[in-house]
Parts: C-alpha cells; structure tokens; sequence
C-alpha cells in the first residue's frame, strides 16, 4: 500500500491537512493571466513561489508557462518588495517585452503589507513602464481562500483596471468562462459561435496552452483575451459568469461599475448544467439554440441512453473544485450514478448547500481539513466504483483498486484534457466516453471467462 | 574523448545577450557568464540574488530544505506551516524513490502534511494551530519523528517554532519533533534551505545512536537523493563490493540511519552543493573524514569505487571493486559501442542543480556528446572552480543570514580515522580528502559557464548551439522543445532513470539515443511550409 | 484462457481459416448505403444474411440499422430470386417510402445467377418504382473479396447508375471517404470546409449513424449524400479517392464516364498521410491549407513530442483493413512504434507491397488464411506491447495480457468510435490519446509501489 | 395479478396498420395478427414465409442450426463451410456460456471455423478445400468431433458434405464428423435450422454412449441454450434438489453429454420451439418422455421443479424441491416487494424468438405489468395456441423441404420408464406430457398477438400503446429506443442475465426496475423545446 497510514477510522481534524483537495491563491492568478494575449505573469514573492507554480502549470499543460517573480531576499521581507518589484517591471518590458504585465501577490508580500497600486504608480512615475504598457494587479494572499480565489482576483482585477466604458452600449456578450482548460474555453467559444453571439471571453487561454510545436518559440503564443477586448467589455450588454467561485467576483464588478446585467451559472458540464446555461443564453439573447447544438445534445443523450446499464447505480467519489464539483455531481445523477464522497478544499458556504440539495445522501465537505485523506477514509469504510478528480488521486486508485478518471487540477501523469473538453455536450460526451471506458475495461478485467462479453 | 572538437568563442553572443539587458542588470549578468578555460578556472558569479524579473529556473529556501534534503526520509512526518501552497507542491513531485523494510514499516512519502494557515493564523499567530497539528500528526500515526518546515510568513509573524516543537516532543516522549526555519525568502535560492536541513539534521538527529554494525568497511553517502531510484543502483553495488552503507543523506533513508550515521568510517559526497555542510560538521565533531565521489557515469562510478577502496586500503575489497567494475563495464562497453555512432559529436547544454550540470557532462562524454555550455541553478562559486576558492568567496548578506553551525569535536566520541600520517599517505596516492575541483576543469576551452541563467540566455543559447539535447529542469522543459530542440529533465530524469552506476549510464545512453533517433524531430514543417505557395493547381486553380 | 487451443507452432492452412479478419461484402453495401440519403437498403438472398448484416452494424453503432431482405426460400433459390424481388421492391416503396432502394447480392443469388438490371428493369415495367423513386443495385458476391470490396462496389454502383453529366464543368471536388465512421466523415467535410472547397462526399454516413436521441424516431435520419448530390457528381472537377481498397472503383467510373481526374490516396490517418492528403488538396485546388489545420497538425506534433518516450520502441500488432492498416502503420513510425504483426483477411496485393516498402521487418499478410488465429500465434512466440483492431481482439487480449486499441470494425463493446474520429490531426490526437492512455495504465499498474510515479 | 388492467380493442390499429400495406400483403398479414381470446385460441397464421422487403426480424436456417442448437457445445470444431461472412457473423454473438471442467478441457466456441469459400470454389466445387479444412482442424486441435455447417451456396453447387464428413471420419478414426444441411434459404425462418440440428444431433450423437450414471433422478434439459448463464443457475437448483443432470440440449454442454442423453429418465423442454423434435424422437427410439418446463419466472421455475418431482413420485425429492423453493422464495418475494411499486400496471410488449416471448411475460406479471401485444419471430402455431392445434397445421412447402426422420424404438434399448397406467395417473394428478399450451391462455383477452411483427408493425404498436418495456431482439433495440421507450433485449438479455431460475428473476427484477426508474428518459426534450419560442430577451433582444 503507497497511502498505509491512511486509517479507516474518521477522527476529526482542526489543524492538520493531510493531502490536499487545494492549493493556493497565487497559481490560479497565473493561470489567469496567462489567458490574456501577450501578458507575463509576475509572482510578488519568494522565488519559490513562481517556481512552484510555473512547474505545477507545466506539467499540467506540458507546455512552456512563462513569469516574473520579485525573488524575495530576507531584506525585502524586512523592508518590503518595492525595490524589487520596480527593478522586475523594468527588467521584464525590456527584456521580455509583453504587453501587460499582470502582477500576483503572495502569503509574504500579503503579509509585510506590500501596496501593489502604490508600487505601479512609482514605477509609471519612474518610466518602468513604457507607452502603451501596461500592468494588472492583484492581491492574492495564498493563506485565504484557494487557488480559484485566486484566478477570481485575478479575473475581478483585469477587467476592473481595464474595462472601460465608450458610452455607447454594443451587442456585445461578456462570458467569465471560470477556470476551466484550453479546450473548453474553446468549445464556449464554438458554442456561442454557433449561436451567432458577439462574445468576448475573458480570460481565454486556448492557444496559449494548447500551442502548436512549430519548432520555432516565441515567449507569446497566439491566444489570449487582448488588452483591447478587455477594455470592450465595459460596454457589453450582459455578462455570463460561468462558477460561482472563480467568475462571481468579476461579474460583480462589471455590473457595480458599468452597470452590466449579470448571471452567474454553473459551468456547463453535463446535460442539464449545458441545457441550462443554453437556454439562458437564448433567453437573454434571443438567440435560438442552432440545430447543431441541439444535435449535439441528442447524440450524449443517445450515448447516455445506449450505456445506462453500465453506469446505473455505480459509485463515485471526487474531489477537487465546486464549480466543477457542483455540476459534475448533477452530470453523474443523471447518468443515474452515485456520487457518494465528495471533498473541496476550497472554502465557501454554497457549496454544501448546493450538495445537500443535489446529494442529500451522500458524504461531502469543504474548506477546513476537507481534503483526499478525509475520503480516502470514506472509502475506506464504503468502496465505490470510480474516482474521479486529478492526479493524486491515483495513489488512492492504486491501494484501493479503483479506477480514476482524471479532472481537475493539476493533471500531471495523463495528456488530453489541454484538448478535448469536458465542457458543452461534446466535452459531456468525452467525459462519458471516459467513465464508461474505465467502468467497462473493469467489467472485462475482473469477468470470469465464461461471462467474459463480445458485445456490451 | 571528442578531442579532436573546438569550440567557438562565446564572446559575441554574451555581448548580444548583454546588449538586450537594463544596464545594471547586464553588468550584474556578465559576471556570471563565463568562457571556460580549464587551467586559469576565471571567476563565475554565482550565489548572488537572481534579477527580479528575469525568470529564472530557481526555487526558494523551503523547497532546497524540505522539497530536496529532508523529501526523500520516509519515517518522518514533515509538516509544512503555512499558507496551503508550499504544501501542495512539494507533495511527490521529486520522484525520490523509497523502499521500505516491509509492508508494514513507515512511509509518510506519498502525504502531505499542512496546517493550512488562514489569515487569522497569520493576524494571531500560528502556534496555536501548529501545536494541534503536530498532536494531531501524532495522535494519527504516532511516527518516530514529526519535522516541522516553516514557509513565508512564519518568520514574519514570529511563530517560535522550535520551542513548540521542543515542547511537543517532550509531551510525547516517543517522538523527536524538530523544526526548520526555512522561509522561502532565506538566500538567495534553494541553496540555503540545504545549508538550514544540513544543520537541524546535525543538531537533531545525527549522533543520536552510537551502535555500530558489524561491516567492515562501513561508508556514508551523501547528497544523493534516489531520484527514479539511483541510490538504490548505488546500494546494490555497494553491496556487491561488501561496503556497508551505514546512511545515506537522504534518499531511500530513515531517521535511524541519520542517527546512525556518525559511527560510519567515511563519508562520501555526491552532490557537494548540498551537502557538503553536514560531512564538514561530522568529520570536526566525529573524525570521519570525506571525499568526493561521483556515481554518474560509468569511468566516474568506476573511480569512485576505487576511491572508497583505496580509502580503506584492504588487499581483498580492492580486489572486488575491481571485479565488480570489470563486470559492469563489459555491460557498459557494448552499450556505448552500439550507440555512440548515433550521439558522436553530437553538442549537449545543461543548466541544472547544483552538482548535476557537473556529473551529467561525464554521461555526454561517454556518448562522445560535447558539453558546449553549461551552468548551475543554486551552485556556488566552488562548484564552479572548485573548493580551493573557498576562501576568496566573499560571504554577502543573504548568506551571511544562514546560520553556520559552531561545532567542536565530540570530547568522548570524537575518533579521527585516519591518521594524518595515513592521509597524508592517501593523498599522495591521488586520494585527496575535503576536496571538490568543481565543473570546470572537465569542461572544454571556450565552453560557456553560466551561473543562474535566464529564460532570455537560454533561448540565445539555443539559437546559437543549437544542440542536439538541452538539459535542464520541468519549467525549462517545453520552452526548449518548442523551439524544436529535444530537452532532457536532469531533476526528474523525465520519469525515466535509474541513471547512476554502470546500469544507470546504459539505461541513459539509451534515453539519449531515443531523443537524437526520435524521427518526430524530422517532422515539424508541414509539406506546404516546406514548398512554400507554389503550386500545381492542374485542375482547379 | 480463452483461447486455449492456441499454439505457438504456425502450421500452414491452405483451407482453414480461423477467427476471421475480414467479413463477406455485402454489409459493405449495406453501410455504403446508409450513407445516402433516404435510401434503403436491401439484401437479395436468404434473410440470414440481412439480419447478420444489420446486427453486427447495429452491434457496432448502437443505431437503427434498417433493410429489407428478399427472404430467398428453397423455391426462390431453384427458380431465381425475381419474383421476391419485384415484391420487396413494391412493398418496400409503399410501406417504408425510401428515396432509393440500394440492392446489393448475396452469396445465394449470385450462385444462381439472378441478374438485378434486368429484374429492376422489370419492376420498373410493372409499374413497382413509384414517379421519383429510385433503385440502384450492386453485385456483391460474398466468396470475393471482403466486406471492403462490397463497400467499393455500392459506391461505384451509386456513381455509376445516378452520377450525370450536365455538360457544365463544376468547381465541385467529389470526395469518396472510403470506409470511415460517420465521426471520420464529419471530420473530413470539416477539414475541405476550411479549405474553403465545395466538396460532395459519397457516402456520407454522418447524422445517419450518430443520430441523435430525440424520442422521435423515423426511418431516415437527416444525414447521408441526397441523391442531387450523386447526380452533380459527374460535373466534378475531381475526385478524391481515400483507400484504395474501398474508393477506387467508384473513381474509376467517375473517371472512365465524365473523364474527370482522379487522385487515389491513403486515408489520412495520422501525421503524414493527412499531410499527404491536404497538401495534395492544396496544390490540386490552389486553396492553401489554413491556419486553423496547421495549427491542429501542430498540436498533434506537440502531444507526439510531449510524449513519445511512453511509445518510442513499443510493438504492435494489428488486424483490420488494408486502407486503415496502411497509414496506421505509417502513423506508429511516426510515433517511433514498432508495428510489428500485421494481418488483415481483405485480399490484394498492394498490401504486401506497401507493408513491405513501410516495415521490412515485421510480419504481415493479407489474404487467405491471413486471420487472428495467426496473428495470435506469431503473439504467442513473441509479446507485443499493444494491439490494435476489432472487438474480437479481446480474447487475444485478455489471455496474453496486453492492452487493446479498438479500431476498426467491428467494435461491439465500446462506444466512442462514432462520435470521436480517427482521421485528420484531430482524429489522431485522439487516437493517441488513447494509445497513451493504454500503454501508461499499463506502467502504473506494473510499476512497483517505488516507481509508481506521480508526474508522467 | 393485474386481473384489473382492462385492454383496449386493438382492431383500429391492426385496420390501419393494413391499410398501408399493399393489398396482397395486408390480405397475408391480417392472419398474423389477433386479437388474443385465452378461451378460444383463435388461429395465429405462423411459420410461413415473410413478405420480401417487409423489414423481419428474422434469420435464417443456418442461424437456428449452427447458431442456437450446435453454438453452445463447447468441444466441438464448428467449421462453416461457405464464404466468410455467415461464419464472421455467428462467431460468439448468442452469449451462450460455457464452463469447462479445467483449464485443459476443450474449448472452441471462442473460435470461428471457415472454409472461406472463394469464387474459384463456388465454380468448381467446395469439398476438396473442406476436406482439407478438416483435416487442418484436425491436426491443429485433435478434436472429439468436428461439425460442417452448409451456408447457402454449398446447396445449389451440390458439394456432399455428408459424404466428405463421413470419409473424414472413417479416416480419422477417433473423432466424429459429421454435417449439416443447414443452408440459410431452407424454410422460413431459424426455425427449420433448429429441425435440422436436431435430426442430426439424433442421428450422430445421441445414442453413442450407454453408459449410466449413478444418480437416482436423472433427467435432460432441452431447449436451454445458457444465455447469460441461465443453465448454470438451472444447474445449481436442480443439484440443490438432488436431480441429476443428464445433458443440456444445449447450453454448457459437451459432445459427450449428447451421446450419454438417451439413459435420463425425463426430457424437460424449456423451449419447444426448437428443441421438441429431438425429444419427441428420444421417446419413441429409447422410451423417456417429455414435459414442458419453463424456469423463466420465480412461479414458474417452482411450478418446473414440483412437476420433475411429481414425475419422480419420491417424497423426499419432492421434500427437497419444496424446500429449495421456499429458500428461493422469500428472496424473490423481497425483491418483488420492492420493486412492483415501480413497475405495477405498466405495459410491456415482447417479439421475440419462439418460447421467449411467452417465458417473459412471467417475470412481467410478477413485477405487475401487463403484457399489451406478444408474438413470435419463429415460433409455430403450436407455440401460440398448444400443441392440440398441431394436427389442424397445414404442412407447406417450406416445411415439407425439412427432413422429418422416420425414429423406430430401438430394438434393444427401448425402454418406456413409466407404464401407461403411471402416465395415466401422473396426468390426472395434472401431469401432462408431450405437451404444450403455447402463450395465448396466459395472456389477457384483447393483447395483440402479431406472429414476425414488421418494422412498420413494431413502430405503429409503439405509437399506440406506448410501453414502459418493448422487448426484441438486436436489430429492433435501437429503433425502439429512438422512439423514446426502454428496449430490453430478450435474445441476449442486452449482456445482463442470467434470468433464469429464482436469481435469474431477481435479477431481472433489477434490470426491469433500472430501465423503469432510468431519469435519461426525463431528459429527451432540451429547454428550448419545451418552452416553444417564447423569449425573454429582457436584455438584447
């Protein structure tokens, strides 16, 4: 056994996290930012930091994941990062030469009380920042919240420092697609593309992590919300914030200071959270959902109705964040599953609301002390079926003879998910495909010969 | 080998790359940007703060203490306080290789342990809740030793750690709890975390146990970590020349071994960098003395063996080393015939660690690969030039915050194993103790040394060499692919390894062949990039 | 074991052959003609075959899968099958109210001799084919070729009886798919839309047989080439042949009727033969590939990078059809993948050649007796890392302990291949996907709880 | 049960059902659809030939012989002899399951067999290369027996497979060969494949082996093909209740059951449509009777097992059997009791086979559905109305093509094991022999009995009974589903099973109840077409 120490018995825990179903703030601000065009990240912070959250990127994506960081000595620590931070704005626009550079802090700068705003002034003062530059921040203090705290912060501060109103109010829809991979930011897009929508998609990091080898580099890849589309969004007539978690904050902003009808909704992952979002985008729009969409639904529900059999009544247990959580859940009963176990790390009231009301049965909790030991312990007592969450899962997969299906963050021994989504119908149907895959390889593995089946 | 190559004068491209630097940071980077030559040995910058902003390959303190030294110690409950972040990410991700005794002996390795700081830890202070962690820790698995790691904040907020550990440890009785103040901001990269687990080790745990074991020709290894499971390719062979391994700092360890480790006869470093503090420290207190060994590549494991025997001058451990060696070598020769032809020439770059951009060169070297430019992420000065400058480093303020250790020689234990008669004779036999002579004298005239490099200098770099394989770590890896060039992680081995001993060079050979024959390379130009817009429209147009 | 009486020792067969790698030609017909607009197919012969034939498609799609039967009896079989014929035809059109009738033969009718022209020609007579109705018909004797010839043969019937001349030359490209999934189908019209080409494609499979659920029903989904298509077909500018196993027939009577040039290329599965195809698009129709392609054959390039020390030297061994064995071949050199046993039971001699010219070293055969029995033993004397092909690889599977790839047809016991493709770039990312996933699950189950690792 | 649920005059929907069809073709269909009276039985037109072009569900003559009767022995080498397909397509697609005694025991049906029949065959003849078929089966696997299957062309070009069976037989020596002329154009349906391997079985194997077992109660299993793993539930009651198991005609069964199967005391019929000529021929040559049986459905498997051990007459048999069946009993009652409320009163319908669709409606009532509309794909009229009809059939030409093979009780082992005076009295305690009521007594007054139900048919039934359940076989299943209506296959039991005995009703208990309580069918309507067109674009508009 890779986890031994991990005990059956449950006993309640105040202080001690013991693998965890989080991380912190400043990584999903990275991620964030890396999903504007031509922008660098920076970490205000120790080295560690960037470095930490440039690797974890890294190998989630495998692709290059570029950023500053301030590289905290004990001095600045004592006498604060501001000499560091103006000497990295500088060093990166010259060197580097992005057009925004989009500043994170971290538990350290949080904690010695670095004043990001003040900093930027000085260094626009100092002309560190040349015409046409620009420079995002955000205060991510690692020890609230957790890495989707993070990417909201980071989401909440581009379109406040940058969105602007014209004054003249356009078509235009503002979608916060949450924190989500390449790929379903580029099936939102496709979707609404479909419907004929005007969409600006903030942030957006398909073709940046999902990049093509050329064999020629380049610090910045093709994709990302521009500077200019940012800006757009304070004239949009409505924005869909996708995540309670990760995309509320932004949304609220726009709408305290541009006045912008918002609704926030889960991410549409499964049948009815899609059908849902669909639908409101009709509503609003007045828009019809296009044909091929509505085809799209009828092929997972045929895949659905096909397969029931195998899925009917199997257990799950996953971890990882509420806006993928929440509507993962609903997916999974409406393929008639069980999703019994259920751990976030990351904080937040709603979401055992949310899971009271969708899986009244079923053992779930977040923030404090809910992490993977916790369920491991539950599965302990009570096997299920499949796992479903990232990486780390696999260790509880391979003790306990589960299989794992890989989503959510970071995902760091499989490919795939840069590019097939598991937002929208289709991303439905590859999560679908993959459920039933690793439900199905079992069946055959653990069938005696005799029922050993050619046609499932 | 590869005698017959020269290499060109890196001069012109430091001076374009200095060309696109703020004047101060260029002045800062050309000190650490240096063109080999193997007799004079130039100075190289290195230990000094990274340019913020310039994106380097470095981590922090925290990550060299716990994610490097103490990671690879499977009996121990590590701890880290702070924020959820440091936790996470140090959680499994240096594939340090462990094997427990049984099914049923201790491996905390694949947990992670956080007291997950909230910000109210952080306003009231966090010793409350790391008091209740650590009795929670041990309420649940009641290990032999609890480490706590300390992250950012900590030092700022002035939790007192190591008097709440001196105080749980006490509760419990049957537990040493010990603490590491290694905040990430501490030096000026994972360098001083080494230095900080080096001395907690010495204080806590080393001479702990004065029981020795029967072996005759009882060695430590240090600095060697059992990434994808290189410490056991060592042990094995160890084992096979009847050397007994007493410990090893730290792969595949435990805490006994550290507490063990001091009754050994000889310590023998691998990586110098990080480890070297805690060989110093013992030989003053203990008497063993240390040298340097090398178990990457297959001429330096065979050197080292030799080394180890020639140490302990005994007529039949020499005998088999040199048995085990020839063995190894028939191996090794018929490997390196097959695919030499395919690597000959062939040019290689690594920026890595702090002892590995050294070790690495001698598998290249074996494959007749020529090491254009090389450099270190967290090395010093003597990694570089080797120990004998020690004395002219001059020790700057983020060092001068690392705490060294007074140690004096142990007033009953203190037992000097050679005489200086002995090593005096050793040394004149070539065996020369407490020395290390760094990566430059291996290295090529005209080679590029370069301390500390940037993303900015590594795409230059590339563009310039253009290599056949770039050596570096995870964050560097994608980059350097996606200009087209195949890149080789020397922290993680690309999952791959064991590449130490006489197995671990075969199995790298083979690896490097794999990335020099990968046919994909051939393929990155589409057909119509290739022909560019002419066409043969016959029909259409 | 499953397959216990398996031997390692390969003795000769000249007569018997065991566990097939091929099938008999008339489900080709049938699938080629479902691929057409509202058209029905029909069996003439015994209705075994009919019934067979609709299973195993329906098997393999998990789809309505609709077509008359002749219902030979004993009489029909003495007397010649016209008078079951005449009746099918009138009460096919009266009670099921097709578009087309697509008859191919069978086995039995071909013994006998019955002459389809001139039995339509007679129904026609009789007033059986109602105003606007129409019957195309195939010989598809069984004890020829395989399943792939019937393929081409309905093809070359549809071109050959509907295709029309109008004297006007178009700008139109026909494109003949070859025998692909109606994913693959969707993928190509997908990839020549972006090319900007106005493209007619025979059959077309897609919305056919990866309709949607809709609780509706109805005989004719909304997919498949309309008959005005086929007709326009004859005014082409050029034709597209994908495998030359199942498209070269109908290009050569597009050829030989409308002289209207031809190019017979591999399927484009993988890198290099969808290189190959596109580029040859290019330089035919003088429309450069766009960004959007290069760009996807750049992420398929990068996955292959990413990865490719989980496949470099792996062995293969794989069974199916000679235009998919061909460029999947091709493909695992891409890889640097060790194809290593290769047989498919669809006869002709390309096979050899090409396999000769692409892995000199490995063993392969096609043909008689060319069957999974010998595949399996070749297995037998030396282990593969993977296998690739139909669901009845699942027993070779299971008893030697390797993983399985499905592909090809039929697939009975997964669901995936009608909606996920495998030509194009993206059809083999996916593909690699898989092959990744299959081959990775596999180390993490071997590996020891030591190198059990947790980046990858 | 459900004596309330009243059925609806299904004539409107047969008149307009026939008013689409071509005049010659409603005339023939009128006859195979009425509407059920359980007292008077009215004629079901059956087993005659389909209207070509109708869309059937049925297959062919070689299918019901090399499918479903020979399919589940495991230790015979079935070669097909004919082109590639037939023997492609019947290649482990029935779901008969086999148990082999060890791991060395015989095992073929995971094998296909073809003589791959080519052109040059067709012209010249195909028995040199099923000679030599044989001979390669031979000597590749050494078989006890060997069985040539003849697909449609084998017929019209004359190849006698008899005569090269029987020389390669005479040759071989220690393995049976022998054949079958099961072409796919003979008769109308499955249903004259299955006479065909039941004279042959008769002919070549039963009988062989005289030799008797030790068991007191012995008795065969007809027409019970291990689906699923039917038969081994069937196997396990029956051992249970100390009934010895002869032979299974011929689900998990050998070659050498067949030969021993003469010696049984009793020939239970599960499905007589395709198993009763083999029993009927048993009786006359060797002297042991047949009854009907039927274990699909908990009643009904405990109304089987009561009429074995009435036929016994032994009282602690039927001790036993009556308490297996109590045992058995208060599971199935629990599971009833808790899955009929969600199944109570909703309406099934089953096309199917030639016992199946009747069987089936068993576990439907238990579960408190109705079965609204039934009928057979290759059933006769005899397994509609009873066997009392038999003599009022009209032999047509299809059958008469089918050898009936004149069986004279054998001289030596004919041995009647009950006298006519015990039969006699067996029968007025309700015993009933060689007999068979067929399924309209059990179903409602009013269900629509349609015999080889047309696509057409199928979809107009759909549409006016809308069933909670349509049962099918493969072909139908997805066009039933794309209607909106749960489809459960009854030939394969959609790869669940088993589903006989009193666990296999459990079990499809279970399945019915997933299928019912499946929320996907909730969802077959998106938003948008619930609501229609009206928006509320409050915002854009």
């Amino acid at each position: 056994m890779l986890l031994r120490h991990t005990t059956k018995t449950v006993a309640d825990r105040e202080a001690l996290t013991v693998n965890p179903a989080k991380t912190c703030q400043p990584i999903g601000a990275m991620y964030a930012a890396l999903g504007v065009h031509n922008c660098l990240p920076h970490s205000h912070g120790s080295q560690g930091c960037c470095s930490y959250h440039r690797s974890t990127l890294t190998r989630h994506y495998k692709e290059p994941v570029l950023a500053g960081t301030s590289s905290f000595t004990e001095g600045s620590s004592v006498f604060g990062g501001q000499a560091n931070l103006l000497q990295a704005i500088d060093t990166m626009f010259t060197v580097y030469n992005p057009d925004i550079i989009a500043i994170h802090s971290t538990c350290l700068s949080e904690t010695i009380g670095d004043d990001l705003k003040q900093i930027i002034t000085k260094a626009m003062e100092d002309g560190k920042i040349p015409a046409g530059k620009n420079v995002a921040y955000a205060h991510t203090p690692s020890y609230t919240g957790s890495h989707v705290t993070g990417f909201a912060n980071m989401c909440e501060s581009f379109v406040d420092q940058f969105a602007e109103s014209s004054g003249v109010k356009s078509k235009r829809i503002n979608l916060l697609p949450g924190w989500v991979e390449p790929s379903d930011m580029r099936i939102l897009k496709r979707m609404l593309a479909e419907m004929g929508l005007d969409v600006v998609m903030l942030p957006d990091t398909s073709d940046v992590l999902d990049a093509p080898m050329t064999g020629k580099g380049g610090m910045y890849p093709a994709g990302g919300t521009t500077l200019e589309q940012i800006r757009s969004m304070g004239d949009s007539a409505f924005t869909f914030a996708l995540g309670d978690w990760a995309s509320t904050s932004a949304a609220t902003k726009l709408n305290a200071k541009f006045n912008i009808p918002v609704e926030v909704m889960d991410l549409p992952i499964g049948l009815s959270a899609t059908d849902r979002f669909l639908d409101r985008v009709r509503t609003v729009t007045g828009k019809p959902v296009p044909a091929s969409l509505t085809a799209d639904r009828g092929r997972l529900l045929d895949m659905m109705t096909d397969m029931y059999q195998y899925l009917y009544g199997k257990t799950v247990a996953l971890y990882g964040d509420p806006d993928q959580l929440i509507p993962l859940t609903e997916f999974l009963l409406d393929l008639n599953m069980v999703p019994k176990f259920i751990v976030s790390g990351t904080p937040g009231k709603k979401f055992m609301s949310r899971m009271e009301q969708l899986v009244p049965d079923s053992k779930f909790k977040n923030g404090k002390c809910a992490d993977m030991f916790l369920m491991h312990q539950w599965i302990k007592n009570e096997k299920v079926d499949l796992l479903m969450g990232n990486t780390y899962g696999k260790y509880i997969a391979r003790d306990e003879d589960i299989p794992l299906i890989r989503m959510g963050f970071p995902i760091m021994d499989r490919v795939g998910h840069q590019y097939f989504p598991t937002l929208g119908y289709r991303g439905a149907m590859h999560l679908l495909e993959k459920i039933l895959s690793a439900l199905m390889d079992r069946k055959d593995r653990d069938a005696p010969e005799e029922s050993f089946e050619l046609v499932m | 080998m590869s005698e017959e190559i020269k290499l060109p004068d890196p001069g012109p491209l430091k001076e374009a790359i200095l060309a696109k630097y703020p004047t101060k940071v260029a002045r800062k980077r050309k000190k650490s940007m240096v063109a080999n030559d193997p007799e004079t040995r130039p100075a190289v910058q290195a230990n000094v703060r990274t340019v913020p902003g310039l994106i380097t390959q470095r981590g922090c303190c925290y990550a060299g203490c716990k994610g490097v030294v103490l990671g690879p110690t499977r009996d121990i409950v590590n701890i880290t306080h702070g924020p959820i972040g440091c936790g996470f990410y140090s959680w499994l991700t240096r594939r340090n290789q462990t094997r427990p005794e049984t099914l049923d002996h201790e491996n905390y390795m694949p947990y992670s342990f956080s007291t997950d700081m909230e910000e109210s830890n952080v306003v009231f202070g966090g010793e409350k809740k790391l008091k209740q962690a650590i009795q929670e820790a041990y309420d649940l698995f009641h290990p032999r030793g609890i480490a706590v790691f300390a992250t950012c904040p900590v030092g700022l907020i002035g939790d007192d750690i190591h008097a709440v550990c001196k105080e749980m440890k006490t509760k419990f009785g049957d537990c040493n709890v010990f603490a590491f103040s290694c905040e990430g901001y501490k030096g000026v990269s994972q360098s001083a975390g080494h230095h900080i687990a080096n001395n907690q080790l010495f204080k806590h745990l080393v001479g702990n146990d004065d029981s020795v074991s029967a072996g005759k020709f009882r060695i430590n290894m240090l600095g060697e970590y059992n990434i994808g499971g290189d410490a056991f390719v060592i042990e094995e062979l160890l084992e096979r020349c009847g050397i007994e391994l007493v410990a090893t700092f730290s792969g595949n360890s435990t805490l006994k071994q550290f507490e063990n480790a001091h009754t050994a006869d000889l310590n023998c470093i691998m990586c110098h960098r990080s480890i070297n503090y805690v060989a110093e420290m013992m030989e003053t207190k203990f008497g063993l003395p240390w040298i340097k060994v090398n178990f990457i590549g297959a001429d330096a494991s065979a050197k080292s063996l030799r080394k180890i025997a020639q140490y302990f001058d005994d007529a039949k451990l020499t005998e088999q080393v040199e048995k085990v060696i020839a063995e190894e070598m028939a191996t090794v020769e018929k490997a390196v015939s097959a695919i030499r032809p395919t690597t000959q020439g062939k040019r290689a770059m690594m920026f890595v660690g702090g002892s590995r951009a050294h070790h690495y060169q001698e598998l290249f070297n074996e494959l007749g690969m020529v090491t254009v430019s090389a450099g270190y992420e967290f090395g010093h000065r003597d990694d570089y030039e080797g120990r004998e400058v020690l004395p002219t480093i001059k020790v700057d303020a983020d060092s001068r915050n690392i705490e060294e250790l007074e140690v004096e020689a142990d007033p009953e234990r203190y037992s000097p194993r050679k005489s200086e008669a002995e090593l005096a004779k050793l040394a004149g036999k070539g065996l020369t103790f407490r020395d290390y002579e760094g990566m430059m004298p291996a290295m090529k005239t005209n080679a590029l040394v370069i301390d500390d490099i940037s993303h900015y200098e590594m795409e230059k770099l590339i563009e310039f060499y253009k290599p056949a394989v770039f050596c570096a770590g995870i964050k560097e890896k994608y980059c350097v692919q996606k200009l087209g060039v195949p890149m080789k992680q020397l922290h993680s081995y690309d999952y791959s390894g064991p590449y130490a001993g006489f197995k671990g060079a075969v199995k790298f050979y083979q690896d490097i062949q794999q990335m020099v024959a990968n046919r994909m390379w051939s393929l990155l130009k589409a057909p119509w990039q290739e022909t560019g817009p002419q066409l043969d429209a016959d029909y259409i147009g």
